[in-house]
């Protein structure tokens, strides 16, 4: 029987894998403009932040809004390392990504003493921080002029020089993101996570170390926001202060509850939304933004689990309607009985 | 089910978003391409600083009406593509690459900021489309593009004539300078710096402060104590009216001069009596008393029941010099073309200033403003006290 | 007997000015289940959070199984095998009842994280835990949320969770409390289970004298923090000061 | 000019002070961190204006009808915002509907009175010298309607009634509702309260900074000086701020460029430190 079920979970995986791949490696970049192909990027790297804050957030329960510090981080780092001593951006990206994780730690033991609201508020305090460095430390970010001409992405002298290259590149990393975070929800970390996230009691109870495992977090996240600077500094052929200010942060974490924060999926979907809506919406002009925020607070009251939590609930319905019935382990119930309720 | 949903979400965000591409490309081009010629202006409509993209679209819409009133140029009609770059650099890139790609533009003119322009313009390069810019930042002449114009006069040209005004009409020896710490503020500020140097006065000091901030007292504070003669201001618009009526408040008795900013209407108008006395090096002034800057003054209020603002002068006078460009044209009208027009443009007589491309000093080539007020405000308007040619 | 799993040795701990525990001593052997009873107040609660380690002491020291634990925090201790259940069942409420199990199956069975990441999602401990619901008397389905359960089954599923993470020593608060006749019984049977067949010392707060009673092989009676009475359930029966506690209690109220 | 630092700290220490004291009288009432409290300064600002130059009321009628304005709004914010979401399980939800809201209230602000800052007069013009420093008038005034809405706070929440329901529900909502007295009609209260505190507040820096939608940029460092001072603490929050103010006012010393990360970062280190704050608020919940 189990291998009955396992056989008809494989097969929608590897269909909607195959769909996947057609769709995105495939029909988006045959049938979109440059244009609609830098929206494209810029959602990429927004996911790849959000999948650090969607953890931090969705599995920690912490509501963090310091990404856009440790995307500079790592942005800075790979293009200062990739300009002065010329070593290849995939590499310097890593080494920005290490770079943002080792300040997550030292910072997060500081931070993740406070609880709730104040560990927040010190993200934005940490956001501030980050900007007014990042704006004012001239000989390493070039202050407020930014560096221009960064380096593309290159690879045994293959180089990408249009936004469809970059679009390539970035998905491929943003896959790799995404599929590297889907599977640590279902570790052994995931779920201390969680339980640090609903029950800090229950946590210590269960022999989970609690600092150690919101630090951890924190610096999980920072490392998915540090590739995400260093991907849009190479993609963008330029790194300036003004990517990384609060309100950058603040749009992510909209992203972020938009989508659900339960599934990185879910983060996906709610990225594209918030970096489509604008340009859905231009023949607003100036309401735009009007429009938007009524829109987040009618999505907060409506469906606070966001896009995700609506899918399922979908999902749910259908399944309801047409008497589909999810595939359960009963627990508890003689093994006799449970050959006859089947 | 899990797979399930991912699915589901996959294709609708796929199928919406391409049709939306699909949709937004299929309404341009065809017919009427070949009819008109369409220039676009990406500029903020939306968002913290979409007065600056409305001052820019009503000198651009001013422009269009005079020009389809006279037959069009070269006997076409002109038509004006709008995009809305929204508040992030990215969604600034967005926009700008699709006014390039999506919006069969011949050319394109943009007041972004100056770190979004730095951004940009190697995609102007990419796609050989002549961009026109409302900036000043010299360090996007240096970028060395061949398709990026400055339409006002670099910072770097217009420091040593800031310098010099400073010494020599206002007697400066020791100067503070006060900076707004972001692309424009930074790179003006350094070479004021440098020229002041130059001309042998000594800056004692330099603060500098975000964006944002609108309390001077505790700069003041430090300004009062290091004894200066002299106070040279760079900052935002929004900023310039505060910082005037602070200056005034704590009695600091000395010379003061500010950048183009601090002769906008709108800085004028929110400090009131307080800026009075600010001399200030400025590309636009309502006041100019040229014909032509009077003619557009006058034009302007007419149509659009308020008076200009330095976006608007900015954005109209590119419009100028693009037909100029465009005019002199015998063949087809393409972005290449125009592109080589723009190289030969010489003494094109605007409502700011005249523009002129000289290439007799590489470092300066694309920057086609020829000249800048300086202005004193007195009794709540600039007056124009000179015009310095570079 | 045997050595005893946990020990108190001269515990004190006070809030401000007040007293919560004097001079507590407690020995608990394993396979014991052990009463803690005492009026309403008494520290009963607050004594569990010491030996749990979610409070600190403020002198004396506690051993489990003749190592000192009194400074090491909580998780540490229940890493080391103390292991508790709450007045109101405390669950990851946000979480389906799968990863309420596994994160006591996690315990028990530690891997590196490298391996939980890349190794298969392997469910041995569902025979065991069919079992021990099965001695529970109630049924559920993995996938389910917590919400689905009722009370006394989600207090009962936080004793499995418990014996689930193979702690030596169980402190459990008020298990019957909100249950009702059939459900104790079972959650006694549970209990029993886990002192005999698993070899656990189980420190039990109940105000029910009846369950006291009938599953404690030893009880210690505390009032206003400290210990008054300590022996079999007959002695305890028996004990003046400990009816005087009880009595005077009731007078007052 | 150390003097003259500390003077002008202490004045903009004040300005920070009016909106951490609306944010404070939040958190007391409702636990809840409300990001779009720079929203409701800078509306403060906007209708105090409208109601001054547009309408033409003279002051003694405009305070009044601005501050019921301004209530009603805080009670309209509070049922949209904050009631529908109070059952969440994620603290989340409601920061992510205050910055909607804090979108939606600069956007109409922009529609109604334009993308322009306005000139509002001063009350009373010309400056004031106090230690070497020339402040404006207007400063006195904050200084002194800064006081008097401590010392209202406190009555509210020491002496009055309603008040103390007002800490009740903030502790523990179940036990509110045994007092008799409905949650919501004392948490909407509360909004109102703290809308109109702020929008006066807004009403006071007008003639400073001018009456613009930037004006809501000072909501972060009103946080600060909050969260320093102690959170939840009425007292601690005006010192705090107060704090801030200085901190800021000093750090021009060492350098400008920094100046902001200066002010943030003794914020952090302070939180580290000293989680309480400066004075314990009845509140506290740090570590």
């Amino acid at each position: 029987m189990t291998k009955r079920l396992l056989n008809r979970k494989t097969i929608i995986g590897a269909v909607s894998l195959l769909l996947f791949v057609l769709l995105f490696y495939l029909y988006i970049p045959n049938n979109t403009g440059a244009y609609t192909i830098t929206v494209w990027n810029s959602a990429l790297i927004y996911f790849m932040a959000n999948i650090g804050t969607a953890i931090m957030l969705g599995s920690c329960g912490m509501v963090s809004f310091a990404s856009p510090a440790f995307m500079g981080l790592g942005a800075y780092t790979s293009v200062y390392i990739c300009m002065n001593y010329g070593v290849n951006p995939f590499i310097t990206m890593l080494i920005g990504m290490l770079v943002s994780m080792l300040f997550a730690v030292l910072i997060g033991m500081a931070l993740m003493r406070l609880n709730g609201t104040f560990f927040t508020f010190s993200t934005v305090a940490l956001c501030q921080i980050a900007y007014t460095v990042y704006n004012g430390w001239k000989p390493v970010t070039g202050g407020p002029n930014g560096i221009p001409r960064v380096p593309q992405f290159t690879a045994f002298g293959w180089v990408a020089k249009t936004y469809f290259d970059n679009y390539y590149v970035l998905l491929t990393i943003a896959i790799i993101a995404f599929v590297l975070a889907n599977r640590l929800g279902k570790t052994n970390f995931g779920r201390a996570m969680n339980s640090v996230r609903d029950n800090e009691l229950v946590a210590k109870t269960t022999g989970i170390n609690v600092f150690r495992t919101k630090v951890t977090a924190f610096a999980i996240a920072a490392g998915f926001a540090g590739i995400a600077g260093a991907c849009l500094a190479h993609s963008t052929h330029y790194v300036v202060s003004t990517y990384f200010t609060y309100s950058n942060a603040t749009m992510y974490i909209i992203q972020v509850m938009i989508g659900g924060v339960y599934n990185i999926v879910g983060v996906f979907a709610g990225t594209i939304l918030i970096t489509m809506l604008p340009e859905w919406l231009r023949p607003l002009q100036e309401y735009i933004k009007l429009v938007y925020g009524v829109g987040v607070i009618l999505l907060m009251i409506f469906m606070p689990m966001g896009i995700w939590g609506l899918g399922s609930d979908f999902i749910k319905r259908i399944k309801k309607r047409y008497h589909i019935k999810d595939n359960v382990t009963p627990i508890g119930v003689l093994a006799e009985d449970q050959e006859v309720g089947k | 089910m899990k797979k399930l949903i991912t699915l589901l979400l996959a294709v609708l965000i796929v199928f919406g978003m391409t049709a939306c591409g699909n949709g937004g490309g299929g309404n341009e081009g065809g017919g009427a391409e070949a009819e008109t010629i369409r220039i676009g202006v990406v500029s903020t409509f939306s968002g913290n600083n979409s007065g600056h993209g409305e001052y820019c679209k009503e000198g651009a819409e001013l422009w269009k009406e005079e020009v389809n009133a006279n037959g069009g140029i070269n006997g076409k009609l002109v038509e004006l593509v709008y995009e809305d770059n929204g508040d992030t650099n990215e969604s600034y890139q967005s926009a700008f690459v699709k006014m390039l790609s999506e919006d069969n533009v011949v050319a394109v003119y943009s007041n972004g900021f100056s770190d979004q322009v730095t951004m940009v313009i190697p995609d102007a390069d990419t796609y050989q489309i002549p961009f026109l810019a409302g900036n000043s930042s010299q360090a996007c002449l240096n970028q060395g593009s061949d398709y990026y114009w400055m339409i006002r006069l670099s910072d770097a040209i217009v420091s040593p004539t800031m310098a010099n005004a400073c010494v020599d009409l206002l007697n400066m020896s020791k100067v503070a300078i006060l900076q707004v710490n972001d692309s424009y503020g930074d790179g003006m500020a350094d070479f004021v710096e440098e020229a002041l140097k130059a001309r042998g006065a000594e800056v004692a000091l330099r603060l500098s402060f975000d964006g944002d901030v609108v309390q001077f007292n505790s700069y003041l504070a430090q300004v009062e104590a290091a004894g200066v003669d002299g106070i040279v201001g760079i900052a935002h618009q929004e900023q310039c009216g505060p910082l005037m009526m602070q200056i005034d408040a704590a009695e600091i008795d000395v010379p003061l001069m500010g950048c183009s900013q601090f002769a906008t209407a709108l800085a004028i108008d929110t400090a009131g009596e307080s800026a009075d006395g600010w001399y200030s090096l400025a590309d636009w002034t309502n006041e100019a008393d040229t014909e032509t800057a009077q003619a557009f003054v006058k034009a302007y209020t007419e149509k659009w029941g308020r008076v200009p603002d330095m976006q608007s002068v900015v954005c109209y006078d590119a419009m100028h010099i693009l037909q100029a460009a465009i005019e002199s044209i015998d063949g087809e009208i393409t972005p290449a073309a125009i592109n080589e027009a723009i190289y030969k443009t010489n003494n094109i007589v605007g409502a700011m200033s005249t523009y002129k491309c000289d290439s007799s000093n590489p470092a300066y080539e694309h920057c086609l403003g020829q000249s800048i007020f300086t202005t004193q405000t007195v009794n709540g308007s600039g007056v124009v006290i000179g015009v310095a040619q570079r | 007997m045997n050595r005893p799993i946990l020990e108190l040795i001269d515990v004190n701990k006070a809030f401000g000015g007040v007293v919560v525990a004097e001079h507590v001593n407690l020995k608990l052997y394993p396979g014991e289940i052990h009463g803690l009873i005492g009026p309403n107040g008494a520290g009963k609660t607050t004594l569990l959070n010491l030996i749990s380690g979610i409070y600190e002491m403020d002198s004396g020291r506690i051993e489990l199984n003749g190592e000192d634990i009194s400074n090491m925090p909580a998780y540490l201790r229940a890493r080391k095998g103390i292991g508790r259940t709450f007045q109101m069942p405390r669950f990851l409420d946000k979480a389906d009842i799968e990863e309420n199990i596994r994160i006591a199956d996690d315990l028990a069975n530690p891997v590196s994280f490298l391996k939980s990441y890349f190794g298969k999602n392997d469910r041995a401990y569902v025979p065991r835990l069919n079992e021990l619901t099965r001695i529970a008397g109630f049924s559920f389905n993995l996938e389910d949320d917590i919400s689905s359960l009722t009370f006394g089954q989600r207090k009962m599923l936080e004793i499995i969770r418990a014996i689930l993470a193979n702690h030596k020593v169980l402190l459990v608060d008020e298990p019957a409390a909100g249950l009702n006749g059939a459900e104790i019984e079972n959650e006694i049977s549970l209990l029993k289970h886990a002192a005999k067949n698993m070899n656990m010392g189980i420190l039990l707060i109940e105000h029910s004298m009846d369950m006291i009673m009938n599953i404690c092989s030893n009880i210690t009676v505390i009032n206003f923090g400290s210990v008054i009475g300590n022996g079999t359930p007959d002695e305890i029966a028996a004990n003046q000061d400990v009816i005087e506690a009880y009595l005077g209690r009731s007078k007052d109220a | 000019m150390y003097l003259q630092l500390l003077i002008v700290g202490i004045a903009m220490g004040m300005i920070y002070a009016l909106l951490s004291l609306g944010i404070v009288l939040l958190v007391r009432a409702v636990g809840v961190l409300n990001f779009a409290e720079g929203q409701l300064f800078m509306l403060g600002a906007y209708v105090t204006f409208c109601l001054t130059y547009q309408v033409g009321m003279p002051l003694w009628l405009m305070i009044p009808i601005a501050v019921v304005i301004l209530f009603l709004f805080g009670v309209l914010f509070m049922f949209s915002i904050y009631w529908p979401l109070r059952k969440s399980t994620w603290s989340a939800t409601i920061i992510i509907s205050c910055l909607g809201a804090s979108s939606v209230i600069s956007e109409l602000v922009k529609v109604i009175w334009g993308n322009n800052p306005l000139v509002y007069a001063p009350l009373i013009k010309g400056t004031v010298k106090i230690g070497g420093v020339n402040l404006e008038y207007q400063y006195l005034i904050i200084i002194a309607v800064c006081i008097l809405m401590i010392f209202l706070i406190q009555m509210l929440f020491d002496k009055m009634y309603v008040g103390r329901i007002m800490q009740a529900a903030a502790q523990n909502k179940y036990a509110a509702g045994l007092l008799g007295v409905s949650a919501t009609l004392t948490v909407a209260a509360t909004y109102g309260i703290s809308a109109a505190l702020v929008g006066i507040g807004g009403w006071l820096v007008a003639p400073l900074f001018l009456v613009r939608t930037g004006l809501s940029d000072f909501l972060l460092k009103g946080f600060a000086g909050m969260v320093i001072g102690g959170y939840g603490s009425v007292k601690g929050a005006v010192i705090g701020s107060i704090l801030v103010g200085i901190i800021e006012s000093y750090a021009v010393l060492l350098t400008t460029t920094y100046q902001n990360a200066i002010v943030f970062l003794v914020l952090i280190v302070f939180l580290v430190i000293k989680p309480d704050g400066l004075i314990k608020g009845k509140i506290s919940e740090k570590a």
